[in-house]
């Protein structure tokens, strides 16, 4: 039996974004080790919460409010490998900040995306702000709100969560829990096991689910978004999930992990793990598998060759977009 | 056309934009029953109900970032603050991220947002209800500040904020409010972001200023009048963008200049206002170009002989005048 | 039977203290009236809470880092009416501020009373600072640390109530809850029942008081204290009390509360209350309470013509304490 | 004398402070076992234990807020802020509070605190990792601002400030702490805040400038030399308090003064500078108070291109000074 609102088309669909994602990840941090692009930040370990996420809400109707890390969860919400390839460059046609951001901060109005800036946590009220215009408009939409549980630490995030559990707005706030905040541990970030403990501060309920497991994430995510758009206010999730990698392409793990531990989380990785449950259920074969793997790296290979060749950004590029009226008021 | 003080030119103008457009609603505390602590909003929650005034739990920086996420989704929310000494702690979302959205985006997004806050001292307000925090604003590019001192200028320039498509911060001097009363013109009025006003011509100094301080620039000038010293008296009233072509038209004319602001001297809007006029006038000047402000002191205080050693008087703008004139 | 730690002799004291507050608190507002000082600012129906409190602290040991209702918390640790009396007239021997900062804003470090500003929950983090301090030097000390529930939406108390749970630094944060911030109601404050419960959120226990009850809180915030003191982390704590009055001289509440609602209150009022409980024990009879109203008048008058008769600041005075080197340094 | 990196000259100041003073402790984000994202504090968390060196939560008001504690408390605390970027949801606790301690309890409180934060451009940090925020605070009397930008001025102040019984905010060049080397004289080594430092004494024009700029300001007045202009570059390394002495002394000699700073134009550190210059200098002048500084755009994008563009070069340097040699 598959999960309610799933059908194995949809599964697959999870699976190639998950896939789809690796490969442009990778392909960052190539790109950064062959001097092409100074920064890459990865996803990796967080692909199971993110696709599941996104395939719990409407599309066209429903908003992400992501963090810098949701690179699958950006590509599952229709986000395409040349556009990603197009931030990593910094070009000028780059959809999301026209080569003006760091890579991966995610921004698609005609997506459903909205903008958001570096400042950890400074995005969470906006989704809040953006659920209660819907509230106001009876529109049917929910935004769901992520972050890392770092994220969580600052008085911003309870600002938001204040309100929102006040006014009931039609929000769904996903912590993407991976135990680390660069390289501060959980354990010193909070005196908590789980931030899904919060949640009562705020008169929210409050989830987990393990976060490597797109299925899990989904079922969890579709339950609040739809009890968020029947009026019934928001809910904090928390996915428990990992960083394989280090924070970015500017940090060492290792100078505060130590490689074993590093290496025992390979176990956790989603695309194997759901690779090996579609399986089980008959829905994906090993010829698939390899063949969207093949697709997907065609897909970033063409998006990557286009995106270098694209223009960057002129120094009259500078100017623009400072007010509606013009550059300088 | 009527006449109303600075307080009811606010109330108006939130009003009207209210009831003018759907997507135009308030935030803020005690903002609803309690009509604001000033009683700027008293009925407006009866009026427009709870969706449209939004009484917010006491917490700055979610009562400006909740509003710059509706704003992005196509509201235009009026967020209060309750006094401008309050709005540091949503510091981050005004100057961080209100004023970067379009430009972060590439004009994908926009910030439609206006922030308003009474300020400013002479109210017995101490040393955490008198504060000026113009200066800590008016460098961030993308956002646009406003400080209007007339009841005309602030009914004019709020609505005009209110219809603005980037971020305005909108400081309203506290003394003002029921000090100044004068005639608004009736109608649809706006008065452009951008444009200073001309309070009074005059040929021998020129006075650049906002805020209460216009109205003590032009008492100081009417005195002279009387001794024959003519003062040209320009009211910034925005501050970003700031008016350029006032001024140094002003300044080719009197060829003197006198920069008074309530806030402290170091670091402030004056600072500006001199460097524009050192910059591109240098040659057309009389005399140094000379700031009466605030001392440099980090607050007014409570007590009466804090606030009257602190703020500039009428009596000490006709001083500075008079000894630019004699220059 | 007298609870713990109270002999009947304290218990009288306490009761002094609520009654000479009282008494500086009606005084205030009736300079107020007589258009002697423009601002005044009350603490009745908060005068149990905060006298209990004071007790629950080892004097010359311990530190309040109290918020700006904290009059009879002032007045038990220390405040003089003298000194009361000089903050409300703003006059240059001050101690608090030298007639800078409101009244009520105390300040006084050779009595262990820390300065605080008027900026709503800005001084969490500095009680949280400052038994951090005590931790480090290994002290005995305890911070107090006093805010409205209103304050506690503010994102820095978050902050300040997380970094103690993580850290276990010696505070016991003491909430003291009218239902009132000015003139929202609690329900639009929080989407929870009690302050107590936002205690779970940084691993902290939240305990509910009756705080009209000086004894009540003093038992509830001595516990608090002695586990502080031996290293077993910080509480939360929650004393229900009640606004008697307009949030200050500048507001009129019957513009957010009916008339009845306000009337209704007064059955809560800590001193009859407490006058009563003393009163069935035996520890004081009419006479005292007759002899410890008149005493306080007089103590007040005392200060009050005191007060008035000293000098303002002059005009130097706005220049100094910039720095420790001098007005600019 | 050693030489060494202005990273290395800041972990010198901040370890030798703290062997020398046991109440000097640090706090901020990722400063444990990673030793801060640049490794400044690489080890110091063995050596001097997690009681000293405290890896806080993600939060940065709290960072500083708890910090001001501790000082009134009788500590000095170094609190980091990891890119001055995020300095803004701390912007309450430190022009709100610290700034405003002494003068709010009339000297019975003090807050010897020290913030420090890597700001600036020039290493791809885009627009978030990249801002100069020294205008947003300068401005605040109470704080002491220091934007020093060689090895020696960098410890030397970082010592006085850690010193200092009064808030300072600190800024470090981000893009200088690699790329500077320089000597630094051994032993207790401080340097005053608020002196100036004249890098090159010249007679034909003045640029005043600091951070990053110094550097290149030095490299256009070099490649002048060679032309026959001599120029006089004055490093402020203080902005607050500013030394107003040393400026004017050299707009004296050489009556033509540019202002040169990354951050952005419009009431930015030049402004205070220009008009210090017009009110006391006026007549000393020969040109006009020029400034060459970061165009009026939210912020440096991430694109080499758009770096490039926001930045100024010693190449406009140079050609700014050459104008002002010719005027
Ligand atoms: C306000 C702010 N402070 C600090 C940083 C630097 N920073 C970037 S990511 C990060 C850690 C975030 O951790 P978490 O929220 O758990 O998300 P994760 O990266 O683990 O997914 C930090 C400290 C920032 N970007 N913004
Ligand atoms: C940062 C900030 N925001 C707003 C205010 C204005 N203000 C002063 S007291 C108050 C209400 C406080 O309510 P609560 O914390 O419940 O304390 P109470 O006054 O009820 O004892 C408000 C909104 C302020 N002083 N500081
Ligand atoms: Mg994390
Ligand atoms: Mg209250």
């Amino acid at each position: 039996m598959l999960p309610e609102g799933l059908s194995a088309e949809s599964l697959r669909d999870m699976y190639y974004c998950m896939v789809l994602t690796r490969t442009c990840d990778d392909r960052a941090f190539a790109l950064n080790r062959q001097g092409k692009i100074p920064f890459a930040a990865t996803c990796q370990g967080h692909e199971g919460v993110q696709v599941g996420a996104a395939y719990a809400l409407k599309r066209g109707t429903d908003w992400i409010v992501p963090y810098y890390r949701d690179t699958a969860l950006a590509i599952a919400f229709g986000v395409t490998p040349r556009e990603q390839l197009m931030c990593l460059f910094a070009r000028k046609a780059d959809v999301f900040s026209s080569g003006r951001q760091f890579p991966n901060h995610y921004s698609v109005p005609h997506k459903n995306i909205a903008s958001i800036s570096s400042i950890i946590a400074a995005h969470v009220t906006h989704g809040v702000g953006m659920a209660l215009a819907f509230k106001m408009r009876k529109e049917p939409a929910v935004t769901l709100i992520t972050f890392g549980e770092g994220s969580t630490s600052e008085g911003e995030w309870h600002e938001a969560l204040n309100f929102a559990g006040i006014h009931k707005v039609p929000a769904v706030f996903l912590c993407e829990n991976n135990e680390f905040a660069i390289s501060v541990p959980q354990r010193l970030q909070m005196a908590v096991e789980n931030v899904a403990d919060r949640a009562a501060a705020y008169g929210l309920p409050g989830v987990i689910c393990e976060g490597t497991d797109p299925v899990a994430t989904y079922l969890c995510v579709r339950e609040a978004v739809e009890r968020a758009r029947q009026g019934g206010g928001p809910t904090l999730i928390e996915a428990k999930c990992y960083r394989a990698m280090s924070h970015t392409s500017d940090d060492n793990q290792l100078t505060y992990r130590t490689a074993e531990e590093i290496e025992a989380l390979k176990v956790r990785d989603p695309i194997p793990r759901f690779e090996g449950w579609l399986k089980e259920r008959g829905l994906i074969d090993d010829g698939t598998t390899e063949e969207l793997k093949k697709k997907a790296l065609a897909e970033v290979n063409e998006a990557t060759d286009w995106a270098e060749e694209q223009p960057p950004p002129t120094e009259e590029d500078l100017y623009t977009h400072v007010y509606a009226s013009g550059p300088l008021s | 056309m009527a006449v109303k003080t600075v307080l009811e030119s606010v109330r108006d103008a939130l009003h009207s934009e209210m009831e003018r457009d759907p997507s135009v609603f308030l935030m803020g505390e005690d903002i609803g029953p309690r009509g604001n602590v000033f009683r700027i909003t008293a009925g407006f929650l009866d009026e427009f109900g709870r969706d449209r005034v939004v009484d917010t739990p006491l917490a700055e920086a979610s009562i400006v970032g909740i509003a710059v996420g509706a704003a992005m989704a196509g509201m235009r929310p009026v967020a209060e603050i309750q006094f401008a000494d309050f709005i540091y702690p949503a510091y981050n979302q005004i100057v961080g991220e209100a004023a970067k959205i379009r430009y972060r985006s590439a004009g994908g997004n926009s910030c439609p947002l206006v922030v308003r806050t009474p300020y400013g001292g002479g109210v017995r307000g101490a040393l955490s209800h008198s504060v000026s925090v113009e200066a800590l604003f008016y460098h961030v590019p993308g956002l646009k500040v406003c400080a209007p001192s007339t009841p005309a200028d602030t009914q004019g320039l709020l609505t005009s904020a209110i219809r603005d498509d980037d971020p305005v911060l909108f400081l309203e001097h506290k003394r003002t409010y029921r000090l100044i009363k004068g005639e608004v013109p009736a109608g649809d009025y706006t008065v452009p972001i951008g444009k200073a006003d001309v309070a009074r011509t005059g040929k021998d100094v020129s006075v650049i200023t906002y805020g209460l301080m216009r109205h003590f620039a032009m008492e100081a000038a009417e005195q002279l009048a009387g001794q024959g010293i003519e003062t040209e008296v320009i009211d910034l009233r925005s501050i970003r963008p700031m008016d350029r072509e006032t001024i140094l038209n002003s300044i080719g004319k009197t060829r003197k200049a006198l920069i008074v602001h309530e806030d402290q001297k170091f670091g402030g809007i004056g600072a500006e206002v001199s460097a524009i006029i050192a910059e591109e006038a240098l040659f057309e000047l009389d005399a140094p170009v000379k700031r009466l402000c605030g001392p440099d002191v980090p607050a007014m205080g409570y007590a009466k002989e804090y606030e009257e050693a602190f703020m500039p008087s009428p009596a000490r703008i006709a001083d500075a005048i008079k000894a630019l004139a004699d220059f």
